[in-house]
Parts: C-alpha cells; structure tokens; sequence
C-alpha cells in the first residue's frame, strides 16, 4: 500500500504540475479561444490531480490531504515526470508551439495509460482514469490540431514547432521507463508498466506529425541524474529540473506563509 | 422610408421588444451599442488579469479551481460579448487594437492592483456586485444579442459574487493574518467599487438617449444606492468595515446616506494613470502580439485546407 | 524608536528588494564586465540593507535578526518604495535599458539621501551613510554613463532608453513624498524628508539627460491605491506593486519550507 | 631562423621558465594553449549559471552575499581568462561564438542541475576542490599569463572550497531535512566530479605533448588519486558518506583505492545529451544575443565620441 500510495502521488503530480504550467497562460494565450481551452485543459488535469493526491493521502493514512500533499512538500517529494514541469511557455523556455508540443506528447502518453488503468484492480485508479479517458482524448486532440496548423502554416510556424518539438523531445523516454513502484503494481494488475505503452504512443504521435508533414524529432533523451546505487534517477524520484523550484516557490509561497490559514 | 423604419425602430424599444440584427436601427444607435458592447467585452478580458494574477499562487487546490474557472468564464462572457458586437457589424481584431491603442475603455476598477488573495473575495462580493447591478437591467435591454449574451453573464456573475463571499467568510473564520486581509482588501475596493457606477448622475452624459433607446435603465446614482443598500448587510454579516464614516442608514429616505468618493481621483485613473493602466494595457498588448504568428498560422493552414479541399 | 525601527526597514528594504531584482541579472548581463558591475551593486545595496535590518531588529527588540525580517515577514509588511521592486528586466517588465533607467533615478536619489544623513544624529544611520555614499556615488555614475552610451548610442538604443525612462517615471513621486514616520523623524535630525531632495536629485537627472541628449519623460506619476483614510498609500505602508509577490515568494521560499534550519 | 627559435623555446620551457606574449612560440603550443585556456574561461562562464541558480532563494542574507561574490568572481575568472587567450592572438567574441555554437567545450560537470542549496556547498567543496587539484600545477606553466592568471584564480578558488565546505558543516549541524539535503547532493556530485579529471590515463590523448609544453604537469588518473585521498576525510568529518562502495584505505600503496565512475556517462554527457547541456549553452546564447544592441550601442557611442574628440 506504501507502493500505491506513491503511485498516486506519481500520477497526481504529473497531472498537478502540468497544471500548474497550463494556468500561467491564463490571459496570455494567443486567442480568446485559446485561453478559454488552455484554461479548460489547466482545470481536468487539476481535477485528476486532487482525486489522486487524496487518495494518496488516505492511503497513507498521516492525515494528509490534497492541499498538504501540493503545498507542504519539498521539492524532492514530487514524483513527477520531469515533461510535466518544464518551462515550454509563456516564460522564457518555451513558446506557444513548445506547449503544444508538450501536450501532445503528455496527452497521447496519459491517455494511453489511463486506457489501460480503467481496468486497474484498483477501483479508484479505475474510477478516476474511467473518468480522465474522456478528457485526454479531449486534450489530445486540441494538442493534435494545433500542431497540424503550425507544422503546415506558415514557414514561420513550421520553424517554431519543429524547435518546440526538439525541446521536449528529449524528456520522452522517461514517460517510458518503469519505476520499480510501476513495475511491483504492475505485476498485480494495480497499475501499467509505462514501456509496454511505448509502441501504441508512438503510433498516434508518427499519425499527427505525419499530418503536419512534421519529422520525428532526432534529439536524444537526457542522461539522467545518477543516485547512491549508481542508478540514474528522474522525476519519478523525486528529482527535477532546476526550473522546478521556481515554480513550487510560486505555487506554495501564500500557503507556506500563513500557517494554520483555512481557505 | 427612413422616416418609417425609424418610427417602426421607436415603437419595437417603447413596447420593449427586441431589435435583432437583421433589423433596421439608427446609426447612433449601432454605434453607441457596439461602443457599450465592445467596452463590456474589454472590461471582462482586463478584467482577467487582477484575478488571474492569483491562480497560481491560490493557496488550496479547490480555490485554485474555482479561480481558474472564474477567469475562464470571463474569457468566455469577453468571447459572447465581442460575437454580439459582431452582429452589430464591428470586428473583433478591430476592436481589440483599440483597446490595446487606448481608444477604448475598459471598466477602471482594473486598474487597482490585488496584493493579496483576499481581493480575489473582495472582487467577486463588491465588483461582481456591482457588475451585476449594472447588469441585471441589461438583460432586458433593447438589442436582443446582446440582452441574451447579458442573461448567460448575469448568471455566472451571481454564481462568482457567492464564490467570493464565501472565500470572505471562510477567511474572516480563520487566522487573525487573513482577517487582516479581507479588512484590508474591502478598504481599498469599496471606494473604486462605488466608482464603478459612473460619476454622479449631474455629471453624466449620454444617459438620456441610452435610457430611451433602452440601453441603459437606470441612472448612476440609482443603482450606486442600490448597491450601498445591498452591501451594508453583507458586511455586517461578514464581520468586516466599510471605510466610508458618513455611512448610516437614513429612515426616512429608506436607504443609506453615504460619502463622496474622489471623483478626482476617479477621473485620474479613467484618464490613465492608475496605478495599473498601463500595465494592464502593456499585459494585453503584449499577449497579442506574442499570438499573433499563431493566428496566422491558423489563418494559412485553414487557407491551405480549403484549397486542397475545392481542388479535390 | 518605534519610528526608527520603521525609517531602518524603510532604507533596508529599499536596499534589499533594488539587490534582489538585480541580482536577477547575473549571468544573464550584455558583458562580462556588466555581470561584475552589476552584481557589485547588488552586494554593496545588500551589505546596506544588512546593516540596517540587523539595525531596526534591535531597536525592536523583539529577537527578529536580518533574516527574521528578510525571509518572514509578509509581503505587506516590507516598506520599501515601489520603484525598487518594479520588474525592469531580465524578466518581461523589462530590458537592460530599463535597469539602466531605474539604477539612474534610484542611485541618484539615495545618494542625496545618504549625503545628508552623513549628519544625521543617529550616530548608525550616520555610519551607514557615510559608507554608503561611496558606493552609491560608484552606482550613480555607473548608471550614468551607460544612459549616456545608449541614450547617444545607436537609433534602436536611444528608443530603448527613452523607453526604459518612460517606464520607471511614474514611480519617482514616491521617492520624494515623505512618509509621516520621514517627517517627525526630520523634524528632530534622525531622517532626511525626501520632499527636499527633489530639486538636487532633479538637476542630476538633467544633467545626465543632457549629456545624452534625453528630454526628461513627461510621462505622470501612478495614481496611489487609497487606504481606509482615503490618503493615498504607497511602498512605504506596504502597498506593493504586483510583481512583487512573486520576488518574495522566490526569494522567501527555501527559509520558509525549512523551519528551523540554520544557514 | 624557426629551428633555432625552436631551440629557445625548448630551452626556456625545460628550465622551467615563462614564455611571455612577444616570444616565438610553436603554432601547436599556441592553438593548444589557446583551446585549452577559453575552455577553462568557458568553464567560469556557463559555471555561473549552476550557482547562480540560488542566488535569488539562498535562505540567508549572508550566504546570499556570499553567493554573489563567488558567481561575480566566476565571471571576474572568465574575463582574465579571456585576456589570456587575446595575448595569444584569440578573440573573445570568436571563442563566444564557438562556445554557443557547441564547437569549444566546458567543463563537463556544469551540465548537472542543482537541486538543493545544499548544491552550492558542495559545489564549493567538491567540483571547487577538484578544480583546484587540476589548476594548482598550472600556476606553474609555462605560459606566462595564463601562469598568473592561475595564480589569482586559484587563491579564490580554495577562498570558495573553504566556504562551501563551512556552508555544508553548518548544514550537517542543522535540521535532519538539511542533513539529508547535503547527503543527497554529495551522492549526485561525487562521480561526476571524479570524472572532472578527463578519462583514464590509457584513454586520455595529447597528454604527452601538454607535458612536454608545461601546460600539462600531472596525469588525469594521478590527480584523481589526489583528490579522492583529500576528500575522505573531509567528509568523514562532515559526517556523509561518499557513494562508492569500492573505497577504502590501501595501507599498501598509501592511498584510496576507489570505484570506476561510469565513463559511458561521461561521454554521453560531454557529447551533449547531458542534464542541463542544452540548457546552459541556450542560457549563454540567450544572455549574448539579448545583450548585442547593447555592445552595439556601446560600440557606436565610443565611436561618436572618438570622431568627436577628433574633430575638437
């Protein structure tokens, strides 16, 4: 139970932090429409997050609720993948192609796995991915259609979303690459082991790059930190981007500051 | 035959009916509406920015939820709003370099800052507040587009103003540092609130023709008493100060007798300098032109695919 | 005393909150040399802002050091002048001709400050001072000069400047209105009151703008938000601009979420 | 004339003494130093930018100060570095631009993120350390600028190893969070700083020739050897282990015997696919190519004010 504990955290994060990236375009994307969908997308993934993140709470049985586990944890803490914490826009590191890019890949990823954990053992995952199917498939496609527009816009548009593509292109792998958590959970029907989603998310990329004339990026993938046990280690546990603690400063700074505050 | 589209025109407003956009309407009249319509539209698109400021500090997960559909929905209310402007034959992009020029408005309350999450409260009790005095009557305004869009904003509105009272009254329930900040965050919106009814009715212009084209129902200084009346007991009941020692309920009027706000300081913010105007403008400026090689693309690829698609 | 508690957090903060957003800079300067001079600034604003918080926590007395009154206090509690904390670049509020611009107006005024409280009868003020004014006049011509360079430099950096001028403009009023804790300490020698350093600062300024055939902005000064009184509150009552949560929450973030830590 | 010039050169360099800028130097001695130099003036830039990461969230005023001193000595370190190379005839702005188009190398190990301000300590302790151990025999090289250069750098330097040593000793005296802080960034810094010392002797190239100019004096596997018998015990008194099961003490040979770091790591990482590899040459290029109307402006002024000064 320690294991499924930290698998809901796992998910909870990804879907928290990449929320919390989405809502900094709010009043900042390109069109109206678009920061209507951006804000839509910004909102599922934060539903997704608080289900997984109380469940990991009760779970754990420490009392800690969704706002303990998003506000009072240390950066180390976080489990996500590091594709969900990246700055792809509208700060310096990204653009709105760089978002794009990284929501199609998250999306395509997350709705695959949410496919398969509907039949999870477990009835909540099974109940909160039953749920998030609907709204990924959402997701993917908004991702799909704007990187059809900007892969065959302008020549200007191609350029960006080529350069949003390399850049998240090398965080991929580790959307891949079980964590010994996802392996044991897996092997009791609980969770998915992430590699065997590898050929089936692949397939649905190559489909929407081949309809924006797009190239698979040739970027490699990061050398990951190494640990004590000489092993590398990612997001997954619980190490980030430098850019992560920025925006854990920002999103826990008022709830840091005023404790005992109810809201 | 002018002369009778325009008695036909008088008599559908005097009967209260509605004016669709199909039908004949005086030029003043369409351009005072897209002019009202556009400024309605600027506002809830300005208006994105104070709150917004706050969606990814908000200090618990549920009120980051409901922050983020609140501003969501402003941008929604901004996108139906510009479509009735639409009807009216003006242009989005059109209207949207004129707010970024400043040649149009927007309402001057978000020029004022949010320094702390309380104003997110703060906003949704006294501005959505007194948005939807000014609203409501709207709905049964002349032009009917923009009466419908009216309806659909006035409700969400409504559903904000509870969401911001509540996020107050569970604030002014917790620690003595978040009491602080409501007491704080209602001192410096009251007065820019009660600004937002327009100067006083002796100062005001253009009331008389929009009252009779039924494009403005009630005068400034009605509805800023409807509002006093209206608050008064909800700061009571939440606990906090209004910061106005001239307010006390008046029994033979039926109302509340009030101060005056700086009408100086009204006209300065209106004019420009504000303490945000010109950041809330560079803000809109910026994310606009930041989008616009998107918009093209877009543009291009829906060129590209009509093209394929007529050839095919 | 309770008022010199308040006139050293005032001169701190405006120290402290000026060093942080130009510590912003550091390896993101135009040069080599820029980095040095910029993050010379910084430290010599920092050292004074350490000297004078350490300062008001002792005449507190109420056990807060430099950092107690750095890292924990909130953001409406720091009394330093909006013009301090005004994103002027790296970040989007900005570019290096903005931080030019803000360092000219700054520098120029703090110095005129600091010379006069040389004589101030409080003998640590007068020893801040007196340190201070070095430094400062190292700043002042620092800042001086590179108005000079892109304000007569090539047509695109005349433009950047004029325009980094135009955004740091509305925030010199503060500078010189006095705050009444500026005013009774005037009154018995301890502070400066700003209102009589307008006319020196002012003739600095032109003359700088001379030498880089720059007009002064005739852009007006920011409305201030109205507090319960119906006065107008700026900085100095701890009524901030915007952005500047969000440099409390980055700079505040690793002290809060480690309670108890030693540094 | 070149052989007997050759002669000279040989002769100045195996007596130890220094070849000053106007000397004849062998084109290869010249290319070489001039690589090897803007490399290590590289190092210092993009070095910044790990550190320079905590400047803004270090918890205290003094370690903030403490911390921009050192990134400011960094770059003081690059531009006396830089110098060195122009006394060689190089340019800066040609070795920035093959900096930022990936054609001249830095030091490997700042392609690791830093995670904690528990990083900053060990930064000093560590990869401060380790360079130290690589730029100590340098004072003593052959080529007179570069040997002073090294000189004023290194006094840093051990200034910076002895501040982050002291910052990691009051951690491990503070909180259990604080004390795993420094255990984890020990655990990701120690290997990649073993690996600052280049490939193993048999798979390292050049090194006999840079030993023969002076610019060489120690091989990579004997440093390494150095500074593992210098860590140990510093971090057996600060009290965290270093993560290589292999080390222990050899009576016999009086040193550490220690584990393989993982070259395949190493060279993945040199050839670009490391952490924070192309994060840091775009922090660079960003940072130079914002800056270009600057240096321009700069450019044109002193330009003006020459033709000025001419004139009068």
């Amino acid at each position: 139970s320690g294991d499924l504990a930290t698998y809901c955290l796992m998910l909870g994060d990804d879907a928290l932090v990449l929320s919390q990236r989405l809502s900094e375009w709010c009043s900042r994307a390109p069109e109206l429409e678009e920061d209507v969908a951006l804000a839509n997308i910004a909102l599922d993934l934060l539903g997704q997050a608080r289900m997984l993140l109380t469940r990991a709470g009760e779970i754990e049985g420490a009392g800690r609720d969704e706002d303990a586990l998003a506000y009072l944890r240390e950066e180390h803490e976080f489990r996500n993948v590091q594709l969900s914490e990246v700055d792809c826009g509208p700060g310096p590191g990204g653009d709105f192609a760089t978002t794009i890019a990284r929501l199609l890949v998250f999306s395509s990823w997350r709705l695959a796995l949410s496919q398969r954990l509907v039949s999870s053992r477990d009835p909540v995952l099974a109940a909160v991915a039953a749920k998030a199917v609907k709204e990924l498939a959402y997701q993917r496609d908004h991702a799909a259609q704007w990187t059809i527009r900007l892969g065959d816009g302008t020549e200007y548009s191609r350029e960006r979303m080529i350069a949003g593509l390399d850049r998240v292109w090398p965080f991929t792998d580790e959307l891949f690459t079980a964590h010994p958590v996802e392996t044991r959970l897996a092997a009791v029907g609980v969770a998915v082991d992430p590699a065997t989603l590898r050929s089936e998310v692949d397939g649905v990329l190559d489909t929407v790059l081949g309809a924006a004339s797009l190239d698979r990026p040739t970027v490699g993938s990061l050398s990951t930190v190494v640990g004590r046990d000489g092993a590398g280690r990612g997001g997954r546990d619980g190490v980030h981007t430098e850019a992560f603690g920025y925006l854990i400063a920002e999103m826990q700074h008022i709830a840091r500051s005023m404790p005992g505050a109810t809201w | 035959m002018d002369e009778e589209l325009q008695r036909e025109f008088d008599r559908v407003v005097a009967a209260e009916q509605r004016i669709e956009p199909r039908d004949w309407m005086p030029e003043g009249y369409r351009r005072t509406l897209i002019r009202q319509i556009a400024q309605h539209a600027h506002s809830e698109i300005i208006g994105m920015q104070p709150e917004g400021n706050w969606i990814t500090r908000a200090p618990s997960l549920r009120r980051k939820a409901i922050l983020l559909a609140k501003v969501q929905d402003e941008a929604g209310h901004g996108l139906y709003l510009y479509a009735a402007t639409e009807t009216l034959g003006a242009d989005r992009e059109d209207l949207t370099q004129k707010l970024i020029n400043g040649r149009q408005k927007y309402s001057s309350i978000f020029n004022y800052p949010t320094l702390s999450f309380a104003d997110v409260g703060v906003i949704g009790w006294l501005v959505d507040g007194a948005a939807i005095c000014n609203q409501v009557p709207l709905c049964r305004t002349s032009y009917g587009p923009y009466a419908r869009a009216m309806i659909r904003v006035c409700k969400e509105e409504s559903f904000h103003q509870r969401q911001g009272y509540e996020l107050l009254m569970t604030m002014m329930r917790g620690t003595e540092a978040q009491r602080r900040q409501v007491q704080d965050a209602v001192d410096r919106w009251w007065w820019p609130s009660l600004m937002m009814f327009g100067p006083p009715d002796d100062a005001s212009s253009n009331t008389e023709q929009s009252m009779a084209w039924r494009i403005k129902r009630h005068t400034n200084d009605e509805l800023r008493q409807k509002f006093v009346d209206m608050s008064v007991p909800q700061a009571d009941k939440l606990g906090v100060t209004l910061p106005d020692p001239e307010l006390r309920w008046n029994a033979e009027r039926g109302h509340h007798d009030f101060g005056t706000p700086d009408w100086d300081e009204f006209w300065r913010v209106v004019k420009g300098d504000g303490p945000c105007n010109a950041q809330r403008v560079a803000h809109r400026r910026k994310s606009h032109d930041d989008g616009a090689w998107v918009r093209e693309a877009a543009t291009a690829h829906a060129a590209k695919r009509a093209a394929k698609e007529s050839a095919a």
